[in-house]
């Protein structure tokens, strides 16, 4: 009787799911409902960075003017100041100020990208990170790069042929690397292939005499100076890379695909080169990505060790005194690049897998 | 007429941590072109070692004996470019879950073109237009040729192995348990296009299964395997329906006739549990759940004998129950 | 020396990161106004034989009976570096300049709030009036005077950054200012007194000082200063490097929380009760073996200190003879005892008889100084011959200067660059700053020590116009500090000076074995030059060398790479 | 025992109009059951068979309170089913599952003991623990049931970890139990073992039972009334003997004829995917696979097919406008 | 990396016979002989891994030259004050491994500082490790609003650049005291647990026996402590023993960028004191690498033991060795 007069009710019309594979028109209208599920992807995904970001926004601030307190005696050098002059940088800061000001500030400042000025000198910090990022990026993208590039290719075979003598030797030196604490890497590095042998510059980032004035000099002047910290850098990045990539390989080498590809007559590099690689990169990207604050984690320390002129070594530079405007901007760089990196790997890595480009 | 597959006395014994275990313990067999053979067994008795071995995919370190002769070539002892040039183009496999033998990131209509290219040598495109077609063959339309494995349901993924295996005319398809996974509707679409593409073709068809109604339905001979040993071998019904091995009639007893008065409200199965290949018991590895078992079973080890041409069986009772037969 | 015949001397440093702008009128840090010395010929210099004030752009001066007048008469030979000749009236525009300007005056508060007014009756003469006599006015505080012509046109000379290319009066000139990194100093052709032997002058930064010793062991720079005592050994073991170990002026010490309290009393902090006697303090004195703190932790490198001002600075130190404390477990129990703190607790630890409480202690030290770390370990074990308990604390500097302004102390490390001038630097010690107004963390406030003697001698040595006069008053006021102790000056630790042995003639303040570095003229540098005059050396092979091991980098790779695919090769069977 | 007190004709376990919807990707809704009226009396065994996504695992959680319907209510001895925490425990003492996969049913942790006994323990029943559990372990078939009770599970064959499975059902003396697939995942040789412990417990305890299924072959095997179900609805609902021989909703129709030696005659393999929870066609559910609108044997009714809604089947018949006007 | 369930090892199968034919043990007894039986089956695939028994043996070694430090060495040595030795000394027979420049052993410098960081490391793996499984429970079995908004703390912590996060802690804090330190690596470690712990607690609460559980009637607190706890222990383990090596490692650097107690001895603080006194220009090697490589060796035998217990405890990554 119930049943009856719902049986009135309207239902929505059938969707084309009972009789699927006859209509080209189908691709399309998948392909409609990939895409937008794609954005609605973007959108959450874009929406938890966006949160991550204002955590970030509101953690440096906590950290730096709630926690750490008041940084007068940085600004004043060796020689003691008077209460006035105390009083006139504290307002000159804006430390007079009360905390909610502070605050409001504070987030008035990242709207106008205005971030303040360095406790130690007049500059805009801004200008500073500017000044300091490129011999970063140099430095992170070449250690990225060498340590990415290596790293996945041996992680690939040794996951390839896991329980041979290479794999075990790959893993050994890749689980010592990482175990290495980076600085005394450096340390060693620079006593032995700097002071002892004498084959690099022990730090900085141009000779202290100055080269010649040509490009390529200059050029390999850089690069000469980039080789020792480059390579310190990479170091630990090469385990990690070479760990994930192998795990990835490992994961992916149990997959009966993988034995079609070598039913089908593939040889055995070919299967790892056309079937196993690529898809094991995929993970990769992600679990790279994830680890990619790391890259900052060794920056400072490998540019504290080298004086590298990057944003490391200005970070540490800055902890000594400590300049908490340049702390914070540099905290709020480093871990706002990080969430971007992760936000980005995140779309990427939906873009090219397959896999997952459709959540259900 | 040389056999397509020509097997004989095969062992094949694993070296896992647990020590060797004897997956395959001595098995003949001969396939003509053309011809239908159901495999049948339960699990871990050696079917899909067996269907491996073939074409040599077994990994590294396990032990292979006898001989395998594929279209007269023994596959054991050729090298590997030869190899590699066999695979797939005289014997190509479905294997056993469709979902993980498709490469996921990659088209399917790739994955389809790719033994053509390596095979015959042809230009990717020429290849994928093959590809195409060889879809439309096991109905899968043209526009999905551009699809990922995972936007194809299960069926259809299993129609795109059966596209592919197809893909370089061979004369020898293996299907591990290619519709198990599948929902029964979907398993009766498949194996009847597989069906019908074989015997299209006049390929020879080795399917394995361990549901003995299924394998009736499709093949015209049936081997049933027990503990890595042929016990049965013989024209699919007359296996199915008067089994000459205890175990064989177990197996055919559990899967019921609907509509068989007989099997209403009567279950049947076999007691015991299946053996375990690393620790098989002595005589005839059956004995301990066989319920017709003679004490003569605990001490010998049973060969295939004939019941009659075509037909035989591992059991010791083989020759009485022919003569009751009789 | 370099490239293109071009002779560069090239100094390490560690500490040029501090700063970030190079304001000639607003030197905060040492290595600041170490470079702007060099820049800028200041009116009168610190004489190089004995820190005697000596003639620099003012050839010479005199003042008025009562000290209030001051007229200088400007040397005529000198000039800008871009040829326009140093008149007074770029000194009174200077001074105008400071004493307007809120920020800049900050820092020169001694010399300029004495003034009250400049004149330049003519190019050459600049007449300085003040309110009171001020000895300051003999050096006026090494202050640098700007060109007017150019300095006339900046509008906010408090946030000048030091820009290349800009007239100078001294030796060098900017060349480039890169900040936190290296700052090129070109020798000032124009120099109007003998121009240097060389022509650049690189200050290059290093984050630690073992990376810039390194670097000098690699023959990257050709000076360094501020060596640790095993940097110092491990250089002299170097070839080709030469150390100069000289006594210099700064010093360690300890400091006592002696009771902080507001002017009218109230109390601030929480430093220990017991420490405002004096007899507590002089007892912990007796026991600080600083011979062998010299000998244990400098390596014999430091002489023991008295008061805050160092032996190079014969006029104004003051040299304790038969005063001396000595060191005696002893004498300090005694001490003790006879102040009353005869009561001990169960730990042995002597009970302050007023406030009950046992005399143990909080020492503050700096968590990035080893040195401190390590005297504190002596410190704890020889005080605890007298019965005092020390409960050391490791901070960051700027958390460690936090508490120490907040009187949250009881016991805290020091560090001080003596004067040249004592006038400012004393004034750190009178009860004015000792005696914050208001019960808040003020900033620098010193040991909140006050001592109505010693703030009479201060007024009086400030107003000294006389320079003997003014060192006897200043040896009197350390005489006050020493018995009193409201710190003890732990030693003074020699400069440890490294300078690459194509260098020589690098000129010492004072001149009988002082320090090169760090100096408040410009002497260090400006003196030097190479070794056998103007011949240049080619300086190291590094790059070639450097070349052949990328080179040999790559081709370990390259042949690793060859072999793994050649094995790789080899085992491709066993694998399908 | 508990036959005495139930009266035979009144339903043990039954729901009205049931109904789950669960939120799928997307946004879209899932509507696994839709509309289910059930009867499962006293001792009887239940198949409830159809195709994969069909709604059966769905369908008997819910009756099982281990899903709240969105709709519809479950009754168990004619009362409404209570999801309170106290109310569904003493449900659960009398209702009991048994899963299709024995191995992932069980804590590889645990031993058989402490499997069996865990039931037990959840309801505060100490007493007389290990009689308990020995009783329920070789009621199900595992004697003697001391050797198996230290016994971990991957130590057993699939056949005796189903066997565990069921005596931890068994040990709170239930009177239903709810079976899922319950020898989907085993050996075919031990299949018939475990179906024949099923019905032997129906026989010796006068247990009742649901058991979910794809196979027709096992329906045939052991139960007595067969629910087909198609899309969240049942569609065809009657005696075993009577819907598999003589089924007469299409889509029964189509299952059985592609058995072996099938009763119906020539195989109707429909086409096309099993269909989608989340896409319900309107009119008649089966409509767009149906074999009998494609052969025209349906015209007659074509436009109802496609139109009009069937009411939810709420006796042993069938849901077809086909059969509804007998032609 | 994803992780399965971790059967437990395999028995002998005389186990069951055994077991059942000696009927009267008591049922705690018996849990406990199975408890036994399956820790021995873990050491013995355990001790297959050949890396796996290095670290444990080079940990081992490390644990007990630190238990017994005090019966071959002194602490007073390490008092500037009272130490033995001359002005850096190269090593000796009197020093095997030299001395410091106020005259400490270095060999006793290293010894007692591994009490320092293993007990920072340990501290601060073992917080994080309690608190990340805590986080990730609460949050794979509640669901809803609050496991949204610990997950996304929990990314957000992940992703975070850790040692940079711990460094302005630090900084903030002002004192680089043993608890800041631990405290600030603590805070960055927890996370990844959290994410492991959820990701496995979710996996567990899929699996058919929670199901079952759950049809018998069990309640929250018995699933979570009968099933889901055990389950989860062993790789909790494993994680916690990866995350003391990267605890250390913190430490280490935290040290060297000059944020650690300077009168302490933990490794990272040698290295800076080293730093501090020159040592690597003077050539003191002896002074510069033992510490080093005894970070190496400690995290890295962390390291091999986590990884090993892992592969172990995840079958997908035993299949062979
Ligand atoms: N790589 C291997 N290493 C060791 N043992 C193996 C390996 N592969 C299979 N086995 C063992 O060999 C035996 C036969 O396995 P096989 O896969 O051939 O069985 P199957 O008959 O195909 O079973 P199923 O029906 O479950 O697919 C099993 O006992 C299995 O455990
Ligand atoms: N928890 C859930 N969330 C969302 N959708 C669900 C959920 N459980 C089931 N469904 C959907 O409900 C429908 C019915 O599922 P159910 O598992 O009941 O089917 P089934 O008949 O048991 O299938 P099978 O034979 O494959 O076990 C399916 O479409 C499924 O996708
Ligand atoms: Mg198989
Ligand atoms: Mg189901």
């Amino acid at each position: 009787m119930a049943d009856i007069s719902r049986t009135g009710v309207a239902e929505p019309s059938a969707a084309p799911g009972g009789t699927p594979q006859s209509d080209p028109a189908q691709a399309a209208v998948l392909r409609r409902a990939y895409r937008g599920e794609f954005l609605r992807f973007v959108a959450v995904k874009f929406s938890g960075a966006l949160v991550s970001l204002v955590m970030v926004v509101l953690t440096s601030f906590f950290i730096f003017r709630v926690l750490a307190g008041d940084p007068v005696d940085a600004v004043v050098g060796d020689t003691p100041a008077t209460p006035e002059q105390v009083a006139a940088i504290r307002e000159r800061l804006g430390l007079d100020e009360p905390m909610g000001v502070q605050f409001w500030e504070y987030l008035r400042s990242l709207f106008t990208m205005d971030w303040g000025t360095s406790y130690v000198s007049d500059k805009k910090v801004t200008t500073l990170l500017w000044e300091r990022l490129p011999a970063t990026v140099l430095l992170t993208a070449t250690a990225m790069i060498l340590a990415a590039a290596f790293g996945t290719w041996v992680g690939a075979r040794s996951g390839w042929r896991r329980g041979s003598t290479g794999e075990k030797v790959q893993v050994g030196v890749s689980l010592t690397l990482w175990s290495t604490p980076t600085f005394w890497l450096g340390m060693i590095a620079i006593v032995a292939f700097s002071v002892k042998l004498g084959w690099f510059p022990v730090n900085g980032m141009h000779s202290t005499r100055g080269v010649g004035d040509g490009f390529w000099d200059e050029f390999f002047d850089v690069a000469h100076h980039l080789v020792l910290p480059a390579l310190t850098m990479a170091a630990v990045l090469y385990a990690q890379y070479v760990l994930i990539m192998r795990t990835s390989i490992l994961e992916e080498r149990g997959n009966d695909y993988l034995t079609v590809a070598r039913a089908k007559g593939l040889r055995d590099d070919h299967v790892r080169r056309l079937h196993a690689v690529p898809n094991a990169l995929l993970p990769t990207i992600t679990l790279a990505a994830a680890e990619f604050g790391t890259i900052f984690n060794g920056s400072v320390l490998t540019e504290t060790v080298f004086s590298w002129p990057g944003l490391g070594l200005t970070f540490y530079q800055a902890i000594k005194i400590p300049d908490i405007p340049l702390l914070q901007l540099l905290f709020v760089f480093f871990a706002g690049t990080t969430v971007l990196v992760n936000f980005l790997a995140e779309i990427f890595y939906r873009f090219l897998d397959p896999r997952v480009r459709r959540s259900a | 007429m040389t056999p397509v597959l020509d097997i004989d006395d095969l062992r094949i014994t694993y070296h896992g941590s647990r020590g060797p275990i004897p997956a395959v313990r001595g098995v003949s067999l001969t396939l003509d072109p053309g011809e239908t053979l159901g495999l049948a067994g339960e699990s871990g008795c050696g079917k899909s070692t067996l269907a491996a071995a073939v074409l040599r995919l077994l990994p590294p370190g396990t032990e292979v004996t006898g001989r395998i002769l594929l279209d007269g070539e023994d596959v054991l002892t050729m090298g590997w470019g030869r190899l590699r040039a066999v695979r797939w183009a005289r014997a190509s496999i479905v294997f056993q879950g469709a979902m993980h033998s498709l490469n996921p990131v990659q088209r399917i209509v790739r994955q389809i073109a790719e033994p053509i290219v390596l095979h015959e040598g042809v230009e990717r495109a020429a290849a994928e237009d093959r590809a195409v077609e060889l879809m439309a063959a096991v109905g899968l339309p043209a526009w999905r040729a551009k699809s990922y494995p995972h936007e194809l349901s299960g069926g259809q993924r299993q129609r795109v192995m059966i596209a592919m295996a197809l893909a370089c005319s061979p004369d020898l398809i293996i299907a591990d348990e290619a519709t198990t996974a599948l929902d029964v509707m979907i398993q009766a679409q498949v194996l009847r296009l597989l069906k019908s593409l074989v015997a299209e073709r006049s390929i020879a068809l080795v399917m394995i299964s361990h549901d003995l109604s299924v394998l009736t339905d499709t093949c015209e001979r049936l081997a049933v395997m027990y503990a890595g040993r042929l016990v049965e071998y013989g024209p699919a019904h007359e296996v199915f329906t008067t089994a000459r091995h205890p175990y064989s009639e177990g197996l055919a007893g559990a899967f019921p006739t609907v509509g068989d008065t007989a099997a209403r409200r009567r279950p049947r199965g076999l007691p015991g549990d299946p053996p375990d290949p690393a620790a098989l018991p002595g005589g005839c590895p059956f004995h301990p759940r066989c319920p017709v078992a003679l004490d003569a079973c605990a001490t010998t080890d049973v060969t295939l004998l004939d019941v009659r041409p075509g037909w035989r069986a591992a059991c010791l009772r083989v020759p009485a129950t022919k003569e009751a037969d009789v | 020396q370099d490239d293109g015949g071009k002779k560069v001397l090239v100094v390490g440093k560690v500490g040029l990161n501090d700063f970030e702008d190079l304001n000639p009128l607003d030197s905060g840090w040492v290595i600041q106004g170490e470079i702007n010395n060099l820049m800028y010929e200041p009116m009168m210099t610190w004489g190089q034989k004995d820190y005697a004030p000596a003639p620099g752009i003012v050839e010479k001066w005199e003042f008025s009976p009562d000290g209030k007048t001051w007229t200088y008469h400007f040397d005529p030979k000198a000039k800008w570096s871009d040829g326009k000749p140093i008149t007074s009236k770029d000194a009174k525009f200077t001074l105008d300049l400071i004493k307007g300007n809120e920020v800049l005056a900050g820092s020169e508060t001694s010399l300029v709030d004495p003034i009250t007014s400049v004149e330049a009756p003519d190019e050459h003469t600049l007449v300085v009036t003040l309110d009171k006599p001020s000895g300051i006015m003999n050096h006026m505080n090494n202050f640098h005077i700007m060109p007017e012509h150019v300095w006339s046109k900046i509008a906010k000379p408090e946030e000048y950054q030091g820009e290349p290319g800009q007239p100078t009066s001294g030796p060098f000139t900017l060349k480039e200012f890169r900040p936190k990194e290296r700052v090129v100093l070109e020798a000032n052709k124009n120099y109007w007194r003998k121009p240097v032997a060389y022509d650049e002058l690189v200050f290059q930064n290093y984050e630690t000082a073992e990376a810039a010793v390194q670097a000098m062991q690699a023959g990257e720079i050709d000076f360094l200063d501020s060596l640790n005592p095993e940097q110092a050994t491990a250089l002299e073991k170097t070839k080709g490097i030469k150390i100069n170990r000289a006594p210099s002026r700064h010093l360690d010490m300890l400091e006592f929380n002696t009771g902080a309290q507001t002017r009218s009393g109230e109390k601030l902090g929480d430093g220990h009760p017991a420490l405002e006697d004096p007899a507590v303090r002089q007892a912990i004195h007796h026991v600080i073996d600083k011979d062998q703190l010299i000998e244990r932790i400098l390596d014999g490198n430091g002489t023991p200190g008295v008061g805050l001002v160092a032996p190079i600075f014969p006029n104004y130190y003051w040299d304790p003879g038969a005063d001396k404390v000595e060191v005696s477990a002893e004498a300090g129990n005694k001490l003790l005892d006879d102040a009353g703190y005869t009561q001990k607790n169960g730990d042995g630890i002597r009970i302050d008889p007023r406030s009950k409480r046992p005399l143990s202690f909080r020492l503050l030290y700096h968590s990035d100084r080893p040195a401190y770390a390590d005297v504190v370990d002596f410190l704890v074990t020889w005080v605890k011959e007298l019965g005092i308990e020390l409960k050391p604390e490791s901070k960051e500097s700027d958390p460690l200067n936090k508490d120490g302004d907040a009187g949250k102390f009881d016991i805290t490390f020091g560090a001080w660059n003596f004067g040249p001038d004592p006038g400012e630097d004393y004034e750190y010690y009178t009860c004015d700053r000792g005696r914050p107004e208001k019960a808040e963390p003020t900033g620098l406030t010193m040991a909140f020590w006050c001592n109505e003697d010693f703030d009479t001698l201060q007024a009086a040595e400030v107003a000294e116009p006389d320079v003997t006069k003014r060192g006897q008053i200043v040896k009197d006021m350390q005489k006050i500090e020493y018995d009193q102790a409201p710190q003890i000056v732990l030693w003074y630790d020699y400069a440890l000076e490294a300078y690459s042995g194509k260098w020589t003639g690098f000129g010492t303040l004072p001149s009988s074995g002082g320090a090169i570095a760090r100096q408040q003229s410009y002497y260090g540098y400006a003196q030097a030059h190479l070794v056998g005059g103007d011949e240049g050396d080619g300086g190291d092979s590094g790059s070639s060398t450097g070349v052949i091991a990328g080179a040999a980098v790559a081709g370990v790779v390259v042949i690793g790479g060859i072999v793994f695919f050649v094995q790789r090769r080899r085992t491709v069977g066993e694998r399908e | 025992m508990t036959q005495a007190v139930v009266p035979v004709t009144e339903p043990l376990l039954s729901c009205r109009d049931l109904g789950v919807r669960f939120r799928a990707p997307g946004g879209r809704t899932a509507r696994a059951v839709d509309g289910v009226n059930l009867e499962l009396r006293p001792g009887e065994i239940l198949a409830l068979a159809g195709e994969s996504g069909c709604g059966k695992t769905t369908l008997a959680r819910t009756l099982l309170g281990l899903e709240r319907p969105t709709a519809g209510e479950v009754f168990f001895r004619g009362r409404p089913l209570g999801y309170r925490g106290k109310d569904l425990k003493a449900y659960r003492r009398e209702a009991q599952l048994v899963l299709q996969d024995p191995t992932g049913a069980l804590n590889p942790r645990h031993t058989v003991y402490e499997a069996v006994a865990e039931g037990l323990r959840i309801h505060g029943l100490h007493h007389d623990e290990r009689e308990r559990v020995a009783d329920a372990l070789s009621r199900a078939g595992l004697r003697p049931a001391e050797k198996f009770f230290m016994a971990y599970p991957h130590e057993l064959s699939g056949g005796q970890r189903q066997r565990v499975v069921i005596a931890g059902a068994l040990v709170l003396d239930p009177t239903v139990i709810i079976a899922d697939e319950p020898v989907a995942s085993l050996d075919a040789s031990v299949r018939g073992e475990i179906l024949a412990l099923l019905l032997r417990l129906r026989d010796e305890l006068g247990l009742s039972a649901v058991v979910v299924t794809h196979d027709l072959g096992l329906a045939w095997n052991i139960a007595d009334r067969i629910a087909v179900m198609y899309l969240g609805r049942i569609v065809e609902y009657g005696d075993v003997d009577e819907v598999l021989t003589r089924p007469r909703h299409p889509y029964t129709r189509a299952l059985v004829s592609i058995l072996p030696d099938s009763p119906v005659g020539e195989p109707q393999i429909l086409t096309g995917e099993p269909p989608d929870a989340t896409q319900v066609p309107g009119g008649c559910r089966f409509h767009p696979r149906c074999p009998a609108l494609r052969d025209g044997s349906a015209a007659a009714v074509a436009d109802d097919c496609r139109r009009t809604r069937l009411p939810v089947l709420g006796e042993p018949g069938v849901a077809c406008h086909l059969r509804a006007r007998p032609a | 990396m994803s992780t399965t369930e971790s059967p437990p090892p395999p028995v002998p199968a005389d186990v069951i016979k055994s077991s059942g034919s000696e009927r009267p043990q008591s049922a705690r007894a018996i849990v406990w002989f199975r408890r036994r039986a399956a820790f021995g089956a873990f050491c013995r695939s355990y001790a297959k891994h050949t890396s796996g028994v290095i670290g444990l043996v080079v940990l081992l070694a490390i644990i007990l030259a630190t238990v017994l430090a005090p019966l071959y060495t002194d602490r007073a040595d390490l008092n500037a004050a009272t130490a033995p030795g001359g002005r850096m000394e190269s090593p000796s027979g009197e020093f095997w491994l030299g001395t410091d420049r106020t005259g400490r052993p270095i060999l006793t410098m290293i010894v007692w500082g591994a009490r320092v960081s293993l007990q920072i490391g340990l501290t601060a793996a073992v917080i994080a490790v309690a608190f990340g499984t805590v986080v990730g429970m609460v949050a794979a079995h509640y669901g809803g609003w609050l496991s949204w908004l610990l997950m996304r703390v929990t990314d957000w912590f992940i992703v975070l650049p850790a040692f940079i996060l711990s460094i302005a802690l630090v900084v903030a804090l002002g004192s680089a005291s043993k608890w800041v330190i631990i405290t600030a690596i603590a805070l960055n470690s927890w996370a990844t647990t959290a994410r492991l712990v959820r990701a496995q607690t979710l996996s567990i609460e899929g699996r058919p026996y929670l199901e079952r559980t759950r049809a018998l009637g069990a309640g929250d607190w018995h699933q979570m402590t009968r099933h889901v706890l055990p389950n989860l222990m062993p790789l909790v383990l494993a994680s916690a023993t990866l995350r003391v090596s990267a605890a250390i490692l913190s430490e280490a650097s935290l040290a060297f960028i000059g944020l650690g107690d300077p009168r302490s001895f933990s490794w990272g603080i040698i290295l800076a004191r080293a730093q501090a006194e020159g040592a690597v220009s003077y050539g003191a090697w002896w002074y510069v690498l033992p510490p080093g490589l005894a970070i190496l060796a400690l995290v890295l035998s962390f390291t091999l033991i986590g990884r090993t217990m892992e592969s172990v405890l995840n079958p997908r990554l035993r299949d062979d060795r």
